[in-house]
């Protein structure tokens, strides 16, 4: 890391992006910060597009293989948009044995999207949690990033239903 | 132990239908089975031929690199792998755009030649002799090549040296007996070495000795086989083979088994298209598709479905022709030709032809041996791809091969169409299966033998059914009852 | 900050709250906020405010209660400190009625009874803080004794009389493999190198375990103490807090104690006017579940992908970029004050011979009471489950406790009389993991169960090592066969034979422990996988079996 | 540290053989000097050791666990054994899972018999695999002018990845994903045609055990593998 | 003496392998003094017999024929012998099962077709949706890999059944060979 080359203009004018710039400045565009600054991104913009990869691998001065290697290892980042709104189903295994997946099964059969997808209309996006470490009130279900416990399908539906509707 | 009958069932329509099963196919190369359906006074109605499997080749090479394709190929048919091979290679020649270099060209006609050799003499011999030594009624356990050593242990031994003699030269030429990987794009990846040419050299006049004395022999018991060469595919038809390019005037267009322009010749023996350049195939020939079988079955377009049925292979190939272009093998192609006025419509005569195609190919390899260049090293032409679309057609034992593909910018295959020769051939062997079934199926009784000659009419034009399977393929008999509505009421196969 | 000065701010935070009668405190961990407890605690404030008791009574957000199904938790306590009553869902709406049983007649309808041995026989030494103090106020935990242990270790103590002390406790390593903490730290002390790292890996990925998330969110300070002490024990001077991004309020929680700690100069440069220095940074994991696995965890501190690495060398000799660096987790760290506050041979003292103090346990699953207990190390299993679990709902059986996750495995009934430490629970084939405990009864399928695992550790996998990338996926194929009818016995000796490859084989920890729930599930229920087999029928209904004609000839 | 080691002589036997080595070398340079072959996948001479390929792994007395060959340094009275059937076992089954992994069609292969993947299950007697093969639908890109890259055939060993960023200086290759979805990619995941990074050096087409990474235009069998790499590693220097 | 009963079975394969034992040559007189070839493509017996010592198969499962036959072969054989990398890893034919075989019906049939495009059903069998190695339908006892086997490999291991004897593969010949 003997020569870095100058600070790279970002990508557009957008103003998330000084977010951005913020959080490499603030690691000293050091290589090792390549996650944090790839977290600032991701909550700046929902989730990481390449030009935005692209970036980040010439702030941090990192091969691009590695950036996209790093952020596809973990399962937080995501490389493609989400829906309007989120529904996060945990399935821990507290959860799991407490009917995570028949919730995750009525979503399926009434929206036709499996985890990991969004609807054709983009409102939804379905995904699941590894375990969101609510186990107490399992089963557990993020709607927007509010937890809902003790959740049976036909709750998660209506919590949806709200959102479709609009 | 045989074939079995089944019992009366009940048709739909109430009537009694009977169903004769023939499954598999035996000493055919592949896999298949022919339904005979019977009326319900017991007479044959209809016969079908079923390729029963698939395997997909013209989907599943989409996404590989062009220059795999030539042994990608090579796995439709382990019996002439050399013929997929070359089709392949000349098919990626034209991808490459490139002019093979002559010595390339000829090694790959050498390579031809010697998967002649091999390839008609286990046709003949351990395919076919046994019906033709112990007749089509010997019994069946005994009705093989087995048989044959125990028998005519002379015949057998000279069967088996003469096509070990074809493999050993296709071993010396590209390292290994099947399935070698020498023909390439733009040629073959290895010259002929001095040593290697002094092998084949050394193994040919034996091989003279044996197709000579098998024709000698083979034309003193033609006449025992009066009633299968009348019966045995024995009807008009047209018929197709590659021939050298040639002056239409000038009556000179020769057996090429590598190389050249289509011919179709009618039942007398009139030429119906002449030079049609092999890379306008699609112009001529159309393919359809039949419910019952995963072969499907090609046309004469301008004649239609299925009136534009046409025969392949040796016979066919030795009925085009205006000669063959090698003396012995000229010699004797006269001969044969003289069987009959016109052209040779029995189906039972590719027997025949087939030995005089091994002289041939004997011949030519002895010349192309002999040949001032055959040792030179620059056999292959490097280059990257330069078209997007390319054709290769050749002519293999059993027929014309054609293999079509077309790939993307960065030299992928997108596509791919093959017909094979036993496809050619698909509505000739239906049209000959129902020729002998109807003569020899008949009421009630149905012995071994007419089964089985309704077998050796199949085996007459030795279908590749390995090859014709490159789509999906198998070889039992099945034989189904049929209602007059084509609806299946009944059929029975034997495991 | 001096020892004066740490007086000081005591001395004001004491009279700041002389003038309180009462307090009330509002559970505000993640596991209340779930049910709103943040309303809860705003409709308390304002009722107080309107009541104008704004002087007398004071109401805060504090940590976990650990009885986390019942939340929000409210317990109103006196001037000191002893607790009057605890509420259990207290919504909004009962503010009014909350404010006005302060000291008075308690609300009989939201009473939740602390004397139930869920409460009554929890041991706290991890969880002493949590539920009393405000975790996003440093003073409140000073008060609570907080930040004298360090203040001692530095002031009284050289460095190898900490890592004594450590050792003379008989800690061990709370995050699953119960290595002993004193040799761990005794290794990284001994190194030589200039620059060393203590890393808090609070990357809690047991699906089933939360009880790093509630001590962060509740006591985050405890965490940074315990850090600060053992960085002073093995000569570090810079420290990584690796948290997973899943827990956003444990990280506000966290980075906000840093901030404070830095402000009072307990972090930073000369700590209480020693010349120990130590700095300590919030790293968030991203979703990989292997960074729980040392190696792999300072691979993604170093911003790469979270793969692990041969060991040896250990991290304790070549860690953080090259250097020694010394990784505990949340639990073992937040014993670290107590220990030194009262002495090694004081928590030798609890627990059994060979596991020592008390252990956090996350109960989950099928059991009446969910939350967390701490409870001495050697308790019975079933005092757990059915004492302070309360036993199974709904009139349902036990049939299993899963612990230690997707690296555990499942103790059957037989079992439930086995003292939970370390070594026992290895016996019989599962793990103590980081505490996780999901209880299961007849409704479960324990085939199912081992596929859900096995899916965990197929997609949890990191991919570098063969037997763990082929094979947990192979190894779930055959599950899922299994569980929809089609196994054959011989795909059964198979998933054996792989069960003992991966455990043999693979590069890291996930690889090797992987196959524990399924070995487990097939010595102990053997008899529902022959059932799914043979029997063509999943005894707990939970299994989709093919119909026949369905099943490939 | 490494310094100290390299100073070290230390003592150990290898399959019984009293062995002398530097205590910075690793078991399986030891054995191979001592004549001792150790079977490897990943491992290449020349670039750093991972140790993920698990077919190197050799018995330690005195310790329950295996250890990779490649990574792991000799230690005084060491007592190493490398061939016991238990280790046949495992290797032979390791090797069943990466066949089982991709799609390996050795008879149309580009690298048919200059296959180290082959060669090895040959050397390990490996006639079968006993697993299911996964058959997933994996892509080629032959964007690159020279080199072609088929997912089918890798084996992630990560030695073009290593190759790339330690030897040619450009890491140009990566692995994306996770587990059993774990790739190796150019750039961003690009088509290789379009990187910008790669130099065109062709080092991991050499390095690559199978035809994951070939030369464009080969045709089955003529893709044979050049053995500069590890010769280069070794002759780097500073010049003056 | 009797003679070893042997069969050879071609399933979804190119046939190389049964050319490559064709390919002892002049061994195959000797070998035949030895047997009797009670089953094969090369002989007429349509119905696979009882109490066959040696079958050699040739070629993947790809249709629910071929698996109805693996089982009655399997039943009716002492020993049974995977030849060939079709039959033991799916080599070349399995290349189809990246794709759905409603695609590859599709390719051939109807989209390469002129006329009649259908798929053919009457008579035919229904190809399973994965072509597969034999020993995942039936046990199998022996394993000689090769694209083909080496014709030697082939003689020597039916020498060595006939001698009673386990055969030695391994060093003659590899997947792909």
């Amino acid at each position: 890391m003997s020569s870095i080359s100058a600070m790279p203009a970002p990508p557009s004018s957008d103003k998330r992006w000084k977010l951005v710039d913020a959080a490499i400045k603030r690691h000293g565009r050091a290589g090792h910060s390549l996650i944090e600054c790839l977290h600032t991104m991701q909550e700046c913009f929902g989730y990481l597009d390449e030009q935005g990869l692209k970036y980040v691998a010439t702030a941090l001065n990192l091969p691009l293989s590695k950036v996209y290697g790093v952020a596809t290892f973990y399962h937080i980042f995501s490389l493609k948009p989400q829906g309007e709104h989120t529904c996060v189903v945990c399935m821990g295994t507290a959860c799991y044995i407490k009917g995570a997946p028949q919730i995750l099964a009525a979503l399926e059969e009434k929206y036709g999207v499996k985890p990991g997808e969004t609807t054709k209309d983009n409102k939804l996006s379905v995904l699941t949690a590894r375990c969101i470490g609510s186990c107490g009130l399992a089963p557990a279900v993020v709607f927007d990033g509010d937890v809902g416990g003790k959740m049976v399908s036909s709750d998660a539906l209506k919590r949806v239903e709200k959102w479709m509707n609009i | 132990m045989s074939q079995s009958i089944s019992v009366p069932v009940t048709a739909s329509g109430g009537k009694l239908a009977r169903t004769i099963t023939i499954d598999p196919v035996t000493r055919v190369e592949g896999h298949g089975r022919i339904t005979i359906q019977l009326d319900d006074k017991g007479n044959v109605a209809d016969a079908l031929f079923h390729v029963t499997q698939i395997r997909g080749f013209e989907k599943f090479c989409e996404g590989r690199p062009f220059q795999e394709m030539p042994s990608i190929t090579a796995r439709i048919c382990g019996i002439c792998p050399v013929s997929h091979m070359l089709a392949s290679a000349k098919a990626c020649d034209e991808l490459l755009a490139v002019r093979v270099p002559e010595t390339g060209i000829k090694l790959r006609r050498m390579l031809n030649h010697a998967q002649y050799v091999q390839s008609h003499a286990l046709s003949f011999f351990h395919l076919s002799s046994p019906d033709l030594l112990m007749g089509m009624d010997a019994e069946p356990q005994k009705r093989n090549i087995f048989g044959v050593i125990e028998k005519h242990p002379e015949l057998a031994r000279d069967g088996v040296r003469l096509r070990g003699i074809g493999q050993q030269i296709i071993e010396i030429l590209a390292g290994k007996k099947i399935h070698a990987a020498w023909p390439v794009p733009g040629g073959v990846n290895q010259a002929l070495t001095a040593p290697g040419r002094e092998k084949i050299l050394a193994v040919l006049p034996e091989a003279f000795t044996i197709i000579n004395r098998t024709l000698d022999w083979y034309k003193s018991v033609l006449e025992n086989f009066r009633d299968e060469i009348r019966i045995f595919g024995n009807f008009p038809s047209l018929f197709m083979a590659l021939v050298t390019p040639h002056d239409p005037d000038e009556h000179n267009a020769m057996l090429d088994h590598y190389d050249g322009v289509f011919r179709f010749v009618d039942e007398s023996g009139n030429v119906v298209k002449d030079n049609i350049d092999p890379r306008k195939y699609t112009e001529h020939i159309g393919e359809a598709t039949e419910a019952y079988s995963y072969l499907k079955s090609p046309f004469y377009l301008p004649k239609g479905y299925a009136e534009g049925m046409y025969r392949v292979g040796p016979l066919a190939r030795l009925n085009v022709i205006d000669r063959t272009g090698t003396p012995k093998a000229d010699r004797e192609w006269a001969e044969f030709r003289a069987l009959r006025r016109g052209v040779i419509l029995s189906n039972f005569h590719n027997h025949y032809a087939r030995l005089i195609e091994i002289l041939f190919a004997l011949e030519r390899l002895e010349q192309l041996c002999n040949d001032k260049g055959i040792l030179d090293p620059h056999v292959r032409a490097i280059a990257s791809h330069n078209a997007h679309e390319g054709v290769g057609v050749i002519e293999a034992p059993r027929g014309t091969l054609i293999h079509h593909y077309k790939i993307n910018d960065e030299g992928l295959m997108t596509w791919a169409n093959l017909i094979v020769a036993s496809g050619h051939n698909n509505l000739a062997m239906n049209r000959s299966v129902l020729q002998v079934a109807k003569h020899y199926v008949k009421g009630a009784k149905i012995s071994e033998g007419m089964l089985n000659r309704v077998e050796a009419v199949i085996r007459t034009y030795d279908p590749c059914l390995s090859c014709s399977t490159h789509a999906a393929g198998k070889m039992p008999l099945v034989i189904e009852a049929v209602d007059p509505q084509g609806n299946v009421v009944s059929m029975l196969t034997r495991d | 900050m001096t020892a004066e000065e740490l007086n000081e701010l005591i001395e004001q935070e004491v009279e700041a709250n002389k003038l309180f009668v009462h307090s009330i405190n509002v559970c505000v961990a993640a596991g209340c906020l779930s049910s709103h407890a943040d309303q809860t605690l705003d409709a308390l404030k304002k009722e107080v405010k309107a009541k104008g008791l704004d002087k007398e009574i004071k109401v805060k957000g504090v940590g976990c209660m650990g009885l986390c199904a019942a939340g929000p938790l409210v317990e109103i306590r006196d001037a000191s400190n002893a607790a009057q009553v605890m509420y259990q869902g207290v919504q909004g709406e009962h503010a009014e009625q909350v404010v006005a049983s302060a000291g008075k007649q308690s609300v009989q309808s939201l009473v939740c009874d602390t004397s139930i041995p869920f409460f009554a026989k929890q041991v706290k030494i991890v969880l002493e803080n949590c539920g009393l103090i405000d975790p996003e106020r440093i003073e409140e935990y000073i008060v609570a004794e907080g930040y004298r242990a360090l203040q001692k270790c530095l002031q009284e103590l050289a460095p190898t009389k900490v890592v004594e002390e450590v050792t003379k406790s008989g800690l061990r390593g709370r995050g699953g493999a119960g290595f002993p903490t004193g040799l761990k730290w005794a290794t990284v002390a001994k190194a030589q190198n200039k620059q060393k790292y203590v890393i808090c890996n609070a990357d809690e990925g047991d699906p089933g375990a939360f009880m790093d998330r509630s001590v962060l969110e509740s006591d985050p300070h405890r965490v940074l103490e315990g850090m600060a002490i053992a960085a002073y024990a093995t000569g570090a001077n810079r420290g990584y807090i690796y948290c997973r991004a899943e827990y956003p309020l444990a990280v506000k929680r966290l980075k906000n104690a840093i901030k404070q700690a830095e402000r009072v100069g307990i972090l930073g440069q000369g700590i209480m006017g020693t010349t120990f220095n130590f700095t300590v940074e919030v790293r968030l994991g991203a979703g990989a579940f292997v960074c729980g696995e040392e190696t792999a965890l300072i691979h993604s501190i170093e911003g790469k992908r979270g793969t692990p690495r041969p060991r040896p060398p250990f991290p304790a000799q070549s860690g953080l970029w090259g250097c020694p660096t010394l990784i505990n987790n949340v639990e073992t760290f937040a014993n670290i004050p107590p220990i030194l506050r009262k002495g090694g041979a004081w928590f030798a003292s609890i627990g059994t011979e060979k596991s020592k103090g008390t252990k956090v346990f996350a109960l989950a699953g099928r059991v009446s009471n969910t939350g967390l207990v701490e409870v001495p190390m050697g308790m019975k299993l079933r005092e757990i489950v059915f004492s302070l679990g309360g036993g199974i709902p709904d009139g349902k059986k036990f049939k299993a406790v899963q612990t230690g996750g997707p690296s555990g495995g499942c103790i059957p009934e037989q079992f439930l009389d086995m003292e939970v430490d370390y070594d026992s629970i290895a016996k019989v084939g599962s793990i103590m993991g980081s505490g996780g405990m999901i209880i299961m009864d007849e409704t479960s399928c324990m085939v199912d169960v081992a596929k859900f695992f096995m899916e965990f550790c197929k997609s949890e996998s990191c991919g570098k090592c063969v037997p763990c990338r082929v094979g947990t996926s192979q190894m779930y194929d055959i599950l899922c066969k299994v569980t929809d009818g089609t196994a054959t016995p011989e795909e059964i000796a198979m998933l054996e034979e792989l069960c003992d490859l991966l455990k043999s084989t693979s590069l890291c920890g996930l690889g090797m422990t992987a196959p524990n729930p399924v070995l487990t599930t097939m010595k102990y229920f053997r008899n529902e996988y022959d059932a799914h087999i043979q029997g063509k029928k999943c005894p707990a209904g939970v299994c989709k079996i093919k119909a026949a004609q369905e099943v490939l000839v | 540290m490494n310094s100290t080691l390299a100073s070290q002589i230390v003592t150990l036997k290898i399959d019984g053989k009293d062995c002398g080595a530097r205590g910075d070398e690793t078991i399986l340079s030891v054995a191979r000097e001592n004549g001792i072959d150790i079977p490897t996948l990943c491992h290449y001479d020349g670039l750093t050791d991972i140790g993920a390929c698990r077919i190197c792994l050799v018995e330690v007395k005195g310790s329950p666990k295996l250890f990779a060959a490649c990574s792991t340094l000799v230690t005084e009275g060491m007592e190493v054994s490398t061939n016991s059937p238990r280790l046949q076992r495992y290797r032979k089954t390791i090797l069943e899972l990466l066949f089982s992994e991709r799609n390996h069609v050795c008879a149309v292969c580009v690298s048919n018999g200059h296959c180290e993947l082959q060669a090895m299950a040959m050397k390990l007697g490996l006639t079968h695999v006993r697993l299911p093969y996964r058959y997933p639908n994996l892509k080629v890109d032959a964007t690159h002018t020279r080199y072609v890259q088929d997912d089918n055939r890798c084996i992630l060993c990560q030695r073009c990845v290593r190759v790339c960023a330690e030897i040619e200086g450009a890491h140009v290759w990566d692995i994306m994903g996770r587990g059993i979805e774990a790739r190796a990619i150019t750039d961003l995941n690009e088509p290789w045609g379009a990187s910008t990074s790669c130099t065109s050096c062709g080092k991991c087409v050499h390095v690559c055990p199978t035809a994951a990474i070939f030369e464009k235009g080969k045709s089955a069998g003529e893709m044979v593998k050049r053995s500069f790499v590890s010769e280069l590693a070794a002759k780097r220097e500073v010049y003056e | 003496m009797s003679k070893a009963r042997i069969a050879t079975v071609w399933l979804d394969g190119c046939s190389g392998c049964h050319m490559s034992l064709l390919d002892m040559d002049e061994k195959i007189i000797t070998l035949a003094s030895l047997i009797e070839m009670v089953y094969s493509p090369t002989v007429d017996m349509k119905q696979y017999p009882q109490n066959v010592d040696v079958c050699l198969i040739e070629g993947a499962a790809s249709s629910d024929e071929d698996i109805h036959k693996l089982k009655i072969i399997r039943l009716n054989t002492k020993c049974l012998v995977a030849l060939g990398d079709c039959a033991i890893t799916g080599n070349v034919p399995s290349m189809r099962n990246m794709y759905k075989v409603e695609e590859i019906l599709n390719r051939a049939y109807v989209e390469n077709a002129v006329l009649q495009q259908q798929i053919p059903r009457i008579g035919v069998p229904v190809l399973q949706t994965r072509c597969r190695p034999i020993h995942e339908i039936v046990k199998v006892d022996v394993f000689v890999p090769g694209c083909p086997p080496p014709s030697e490999t082939i003689y020597n291991c039916v020498a060595d059944l006939l001698a009673g004897k386990t055969p030695d593969i391994g060093a003659t010949t590899r997947f792909g060979k």
